[in-house]
């Protein structure tokens, strides 16, 4: 076969200004890597790809492929035009679980790119956007090969199709302040339960976890996985007075008010008291700052303001919300909140959690229409139908607001209203 | 008889000035502010420096010849001739005369029409025609306000609460009356009795069946007639049907109960209007004084006055506290019936880590 | 007909307590009323609503009434236990559309209870819910002579059945400072315009009319009407800034501060400048105020507190919003900005409010199923369809925001865009 | 061939200490606050007392091994061996000596890659596979990406912005992107187009059918043969069918367009998590640089940072001033389509007088 290069005019321009080009990295990998099995591969994807851009379409096919013993996590391309860039007519992407958090050493990572370059295109991702780290360009010869080798030293491939997917968690507790929980022992814990629905798709369609350890919500679980945990805390958050002091100065001065104690009070009145969703915090006179815990949601925005001066309380937990995916089908939902706390510190705690998403798993496979994700049947179904069948207990916390029409069949009112007095009860009895 | 019969004249809406105090009418739309001397009384004064002093009065909205004349003697008496109605039946007196203000306060007062209604009080349910004239009331809407008002009338004529209460109740869940602060209205829960005997002479069937908003009911053929049949699965037990279908008998002495609502805001002031949102429901539709939902309604309105900022209508207070709080302070039961299933639900859901703990 | 009392236990003890007993006047009618008729027909009503009161059930019917040339305006009932209640076998109500703003002089209230005392029962209302007197109590005997009688000294029939009903307006500009236009003038130009369709229902359902003078909106006609008319202004609102002071103290002496300005402002930060849902207004440290009109939503919150300081502009008009009801079907519906703003000076303006809802009307009668309400036609047809059904431009004053699901045909943009730039055109070229 | 596979070792997640630098984890779960000394640079500093810089730094994602080994040199040469990839595709080196920060920085600069995306500023849009990869892709998101970070790759390397920036692309309506403050995606304006011949070879067609979120598809006989059928009016051309029916090609070279969203915010800071909302289509899907679309996000970004109060995210800023106000200060036309027209629509209309004159 030829190396004549195709012309990528188009792409070319792509080489052009200071942002770092992913067609420079493949023209590289085409012009200067030993291998010519790289060399080809890209010559030929470079090929394709610059006619997408010329004809403004996409011509990659799927089809079926999986590593021995597994049902998926390999996205198959096989090219529509081959017949005219014939090096890469295939080129399938090997989506690989990363670290929770998202952590590597530099050896590792040498490491991998050295096995990768045995049997594959010399491209990867970190990651895409479920978290994967994607091996992309692979043919029918080589990923088996590449699967074997990596797997050895302790990597695993991620979701695809009806599974679970790859998790994903935030860099958290390793090095995040604002961190409630340990991100990424629930990550793992969760993920690698479910090991058989990952490898082995055989659920209504996919299902994702996320891992944030606070409400800001770095890994946007809340929109983006059908399971959400998000780190938060139930008691007081701390409050320390000096560096609440500090902040005012420190802000007058970056406001170029050196010294102006009045002027950092008012950028503090209006970025940060003014700003509190519910009102829970006041700037006293003195310049401490007095917070009604018992109205603050925990929205985050006075700790991320104020790093040093506040933090997160000590009764650590986590929050978790259900039904978040994009766009498909129904338009863009967010989760649900199913369990408004949870605490997540003892192996019981974790094994709590683990049944938690098998119950819910369960009860969606059993409940899901092909094709439907947790949060569609949910929206479907209805949530308290979803509550009584994962064995969850109504609480006014999974709501914005009680409903608005009458249009409901209350006749087992008297029960539920019962049932809730003895929980209360329960509650009450356990706390004392 | 049609020989007698002489065409309508059709006048429709009447001309209000020409009934209007000369006062109100020389300063039609030029307003300046007013201000409240007491509770029940306001006075308006004009850009040309005219007042104008409002009395406002509870009444029985349904009111006999008699009653009537009585309130017409009084604004005779003690007034100047000019009334008008609230939106809420109370009777309003307007005078020129601030010194008339007091007596007329007292004449009313001493005719068992108690003053007051205005600014941060409860003012006067709004209510619906109930047993007395509706044909598909499940209670007496005047009969749940009259028990109420009897325990809210300090409420009534005093400035005790945070903002405006506007309270109503609706005797069917076709709810005639308004959203409110807070609203007793009629919750059926069971599913209408059909009398299949006359559905097929009374009931225009297709009519019947496009107005279930569940698609529960199905044309059926019993005992060899025409008849409809109800899916009791589906059936959310609305009464949607009752009206075009008599014989489909959704009222119970035992499954029509009550249900209260609350946070219903229909003024723009601060935030946009608001949908009232369930809080109790299964509370017996108990004559004559209802003293079950008359129960919750008060302790409701104790701890909105108690927990409330001032100028907050009752919505605004719950919004700030969070729904977990309302239900710990006002001791109501939390239920799976909260939880909004209609369309949109979605929206009522929280969908956030706001959570207060 | 012996005139034996039905025995009443029940409603009788709706004669205690402090508060007006409806039961104490209908059992006056029945004991006192010279009129025989009178007093039957109060006695008979009395028993069955004790009747119903014991068996918590309603014995009404319907049926079909209306006076001589009419179609609606009664509600007929006839008992359902008329056998044991024979007195008031037949108990109608005649909805009687009230003067707009509900204006009434003792004279004219003497001179319509003569009337009723003739013909009815003696029992009437002021008002029903949509704003009508009812004359509740008449039979088939009476009820024509009644209205011819009052017909005769102005009074008319209000809407029942699929037809416009009556209006409401607020007491407004006759004695209120918030009042941004005539409602009584458009509550009587639009119910006039259309007499024919409130006697003769021929719509698909009840169509409602409602004016208030500004948003604070005392009819709820936003929920409670077809075709919502707010008042309000589009210029600056006025600041007295001498009664801005004056409020301080006042209201620092209200609150047991007397003299106390520092507190005075206090309560003004807390209860008039944080609560603007838009953060426009400012208490400046002389204790002026600024207000940011721009971005003023005309909330009224702050004209509410302080009406003696701030007042509505002078560019006085109305906004319009349609669709609004309550729950049949669907559930309650808001109504939804049709025409953020419109001016309502002129004659002509008030033709061109007349033409709006006549074309309105129009369309929903031609586009609306049986016993379906304007808005639940918005709702399935969705707010474009119904715009240029009446030919009215999308305006972002409708919305709350833009839509959030991708899911729609677009293939008409560049179109949509060049009207939009064609209408701004136009609007800076009327304007200049 | 199936003799020499041998079976998989499932170890699933692999555990991120072992990569993780030794001072972080020696002070896992016990850190107390950070600082920022510069765009691309933060301090964590732990309750021992200890502290961690990390320098970030964009990528173009799609990383060569000769790109990724020159990343891995500047970490061993100017970090500590220890690094990681943010949600965004940036990469993070970790060190403990903070002397190493500024060489680090330099020589990231130097091999081209720009180090800021923090705090305030306009980070890696995150983005799709596209024409690489994907099989059902309108556009190139990374191609898009590259083309616009050139563009605003100051803004990236800046605090300039009023808040966090987080924007993304996807190269269908199915949105494999996340939503963001700014959404650059595909929008298909006409029907898919369907090579009969194949469908009844190729595709399920009962699956397909239900794919459709507006049930336009239909099985049907054309030329003979199963085939399906598309209700052309009742299509809203989102392309859902297209992945499991590759014969309705709904990707076309003018007909498929890109749309821009603004204001999705995931994070519960102040306001819950809110969606995107549409503000502008009709934009040509242009290779190679997408230039439309661009001056349109440099648009949106100009009035942002011109109008937004420090901490505000996009939505919050349009919130305070208004929708009608974004498309006057942007000079974005405003039409019907930006009107909701999808289930629950009635929650995105304005059913208050809140308006701004
Ligand atoms: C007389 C009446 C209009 C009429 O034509 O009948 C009226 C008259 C006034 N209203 Fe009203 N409102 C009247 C029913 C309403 C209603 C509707 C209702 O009661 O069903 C509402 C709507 C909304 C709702 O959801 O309850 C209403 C919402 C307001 C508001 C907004 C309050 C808020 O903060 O949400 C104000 C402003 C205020 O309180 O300062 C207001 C203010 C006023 C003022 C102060 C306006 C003025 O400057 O004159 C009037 C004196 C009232 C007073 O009671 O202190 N009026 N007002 C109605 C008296 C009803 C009654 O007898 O109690
Ligand atoms: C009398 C009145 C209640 C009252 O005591 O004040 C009333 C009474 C009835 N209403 Fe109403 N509605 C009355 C104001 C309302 C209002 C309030 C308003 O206009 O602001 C509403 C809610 C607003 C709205 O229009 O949605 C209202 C929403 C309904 C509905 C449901 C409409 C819907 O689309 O959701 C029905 C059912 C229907 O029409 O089929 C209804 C039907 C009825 C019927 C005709 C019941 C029936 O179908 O047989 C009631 C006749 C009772 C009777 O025997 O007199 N009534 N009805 C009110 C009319 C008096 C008047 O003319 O002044
Ligand atoms: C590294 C990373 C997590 C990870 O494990 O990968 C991360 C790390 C931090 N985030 Fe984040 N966020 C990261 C993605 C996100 C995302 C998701 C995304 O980018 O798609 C969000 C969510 C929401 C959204 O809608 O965009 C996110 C919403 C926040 C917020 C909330 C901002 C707000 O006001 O709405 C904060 C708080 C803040 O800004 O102070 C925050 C704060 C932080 C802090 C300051 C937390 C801390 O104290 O260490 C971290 C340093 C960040 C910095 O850039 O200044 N992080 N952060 C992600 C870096 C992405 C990047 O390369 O640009
Ligand atoms: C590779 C990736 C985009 C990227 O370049 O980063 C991707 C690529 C595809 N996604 Fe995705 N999705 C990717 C993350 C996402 C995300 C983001 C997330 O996980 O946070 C979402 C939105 C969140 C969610 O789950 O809803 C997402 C929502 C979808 C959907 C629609 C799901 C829905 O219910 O709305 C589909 C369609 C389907 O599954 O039928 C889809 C389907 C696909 C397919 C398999 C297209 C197809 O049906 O053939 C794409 C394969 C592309 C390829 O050739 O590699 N992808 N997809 C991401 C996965 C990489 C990885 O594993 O790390
Ligand atoms: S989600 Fe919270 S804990 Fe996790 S990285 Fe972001 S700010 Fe830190
Ligand atoms: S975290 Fe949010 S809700 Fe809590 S006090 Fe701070 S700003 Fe207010
Ligand atoms: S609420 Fe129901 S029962 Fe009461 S008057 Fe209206 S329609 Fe009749
Ligand atoms: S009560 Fe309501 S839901 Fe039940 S059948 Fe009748 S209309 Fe349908
Ligand atoms: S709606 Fe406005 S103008 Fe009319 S009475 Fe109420 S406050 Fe006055
Ligand atoms: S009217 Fe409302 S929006 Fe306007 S300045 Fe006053 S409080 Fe703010
Ligand atoms: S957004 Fe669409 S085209 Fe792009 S990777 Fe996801 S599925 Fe493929
Ligand atoms: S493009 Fe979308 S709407 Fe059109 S037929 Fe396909 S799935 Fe249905």
């Amino acid at each position: 076969m030829a190396t004549k290069h195709y012309p990528t005019p188009m792409l070319d321009v792509l080489e052009e200004g200071p942002w770092p080009s992913f067609i420079t990295g493949i023209k590289n990998l085409r012009d200067n890597h030993p291998n010519e099995r790289i060399r080809n591969m890209t010559n030929g994807v470079l090929g394709q790809l610059e006619h997408s851009y010329e004809t403004r379409m996409g011509y990659w096919k799927g089809g079926t492929i999986s590593v021995f013993g597994y049902g998926g996590g390999i996205i198959p391309r096989f090219s529509e035009v081959g017949h005219m860039f014939p090096e890469s007519k295939e080129f399938h992407t090997l989506r690989v679980q990363p670290p929770a958090g998202n952590y590597y050493s530099t050896d590792m990572l040498r490491q991998l790119a050295d096995s990768w370059e045995k049997y594959g295109s010399g491209l990867q991702t970190f990651h895409g956007q479920t978290g994967n780290i994607m091996f992309i360009g692979s043919d029918s010869k080589n990923y088996q090969g590449f699967f074997d080798e990596i797997n050895d030293y302790g990597w695993d491939l991620g979701g695809a199709g009806p599974c679970v997917r790859t998790g994903m968690s935030c860099v958290g507790a390793a090095r995040c302040e604002m961190s409630n929980c340990n991100e990424q022992a629930i990550h793992r814990h969760l993920l690698n339960n479910f090991t058989d629905d990952v490898h082995r798709p055989a659920l209504p369609y996919k299902f994702k976890f996320k891992v944030s350890g606070c409400p800001n919500d770095c890994m946007n679980a809340i929109e983006r996985a059908d399971f959400a945990i998000i780190g938060t805390w139930r008691d007081d958050m701390k409050v320390n007075q000096a560096e609440v002091k500090n902040a005012i100065m420190k802000k007058a001065a970056e406001i170029g008010k050196e010294g102006d104690r009045a002027a950092g009070r008012q950028y503090m009145f209006d970025n940060v008291i003014s700003r509190c969703p519910t009102g829970a915090i006041k700037l006293n006179d003195d310049d401490t700052m007095t917070v009604d815990n018992s109205n603050c949601v925990r929205c985050m925005h006075c700790l991320n303001v104020m790093p040093k001066a506040l933090q997160t309380g000590d009764d650590k937990g986590v929050s978790i919300l259900m039904g978040g995916k994009r766009t498909l089908k129904i338009g863009d939902l967010m989760g649900t909140v199913i369990i408004p706390f949870m605490k997540m510190d003892t192996d019981e705690d974790y094994e709590r959690i683990k049944e938690l998403a098998s119950t819910v798993i369960d009860y969606w496979a059993e409940n899901g229409l092909e094709h439907e994700r947790c949060g569609e049947m949910i929206e479907r179904i209805g949530l308290v139908n979803f509550l009584e069948g994962i064995g969850i207990d109504p609480d006014p916390n999974m709501i914005q607001q009680p409903r608005n029409v009458s249009y409901v069949r209350m006749d087992g009112w008297d029960e539920a209203a019962e049932e809730w007095f003895n929980r209360k009860r329960e509650e009450k009895m356990a706390a004392a | 008889m049609a020989a007698e019969m002489r065409e309508p004249i059709e006048s429709g809406c009447p001309d209000g000035f020409q009934y209007m105090h000369p006062v109100m009418r020389r300063n039609y739309g030029q307003w300046l502010y007013h201000e409240d001397p007491r509770p029940g009384v306001l006075v308006h004064v004009a850009r040309s420096g005219e007042k104008i002093w409002t009395v406002r009065a509870g009444t029985q909205r349904i009111l006999d010849v008699f009653t009537l004349r009585k309130l017409m003697d009084i604004g005779d008496q003690y007034g100047e001739g000019f009334v008008r109605f609230t939106i809420r039946s109370n009777i309003e007196y307007m005078v020129a005369d601030g010194e008339k203000v007091e007596p007329l306060v007292k004449a009313l007062e001493d005719a068992g029409f108690p003053v007051g209604g205005t600014r941060n009080s409860v003012t006067t349910l709004s209510h619906t025609q109930g047993w007395l004239h509706c044909d598909i009331p499940g209670t007496d809407a005047s009969g749940v306000v009259k028990a109420m008002m009897d325990e809210l009338i300090d409420e009534f004529k005093g400035w005790n609460m945070p903002n405006r209460v506007h309270m109503t109740t609706s005797c069917c869940q076709i709810n005639c009356g308004g959203q409110g602060d807070i609203a007793i209205n009629v919750q059926h829960v069971k599913p209408p009795k059909i009398n299949h005997a006359l559905v097929g002479n009374i009931c225009e069937r297709p009519s019947v069946v496009a107005r279930c908003p569940v698609a529960a009911i199905r044309p059926a053929m019993v005992d060899g007639k025409p008849s409809l049949e109800v899916d009791e699965k589906k059936c959310i037990c609305c009464g949607a049907c009752y009206p075009p279908c008599p014989p489909m008998q959704i009222n119970d002495h035992q499954y029509t109960q009550l249900a209260i609502w609350i946070g219903g805001n229909h003024s723009n002031a601060r935030g946009k209007p608001t949908f009232q949102r369930l809080v109790a429901a299964g509370i017996p539709n108990n004559p004559p004084r209802w003293p079950e939902a008359t129960a919750i309604v008060k302790k409701i309105l104790q701890c909105y006055k108690e927990g409330a900022r001032d100028w907050e209508r009752m919505n605004e207070w719950v919004e700030r506290i969070g729904w977990p709080r309302f239900f710990e302070v006002t001791g109501l039961p939390f239920t799976k019936y909260h939880i909004d299933n209609w369309r949109g639900a979605r929206n009522n859901l929280n969908s956030s880590t706001h959570i207060r703990f």
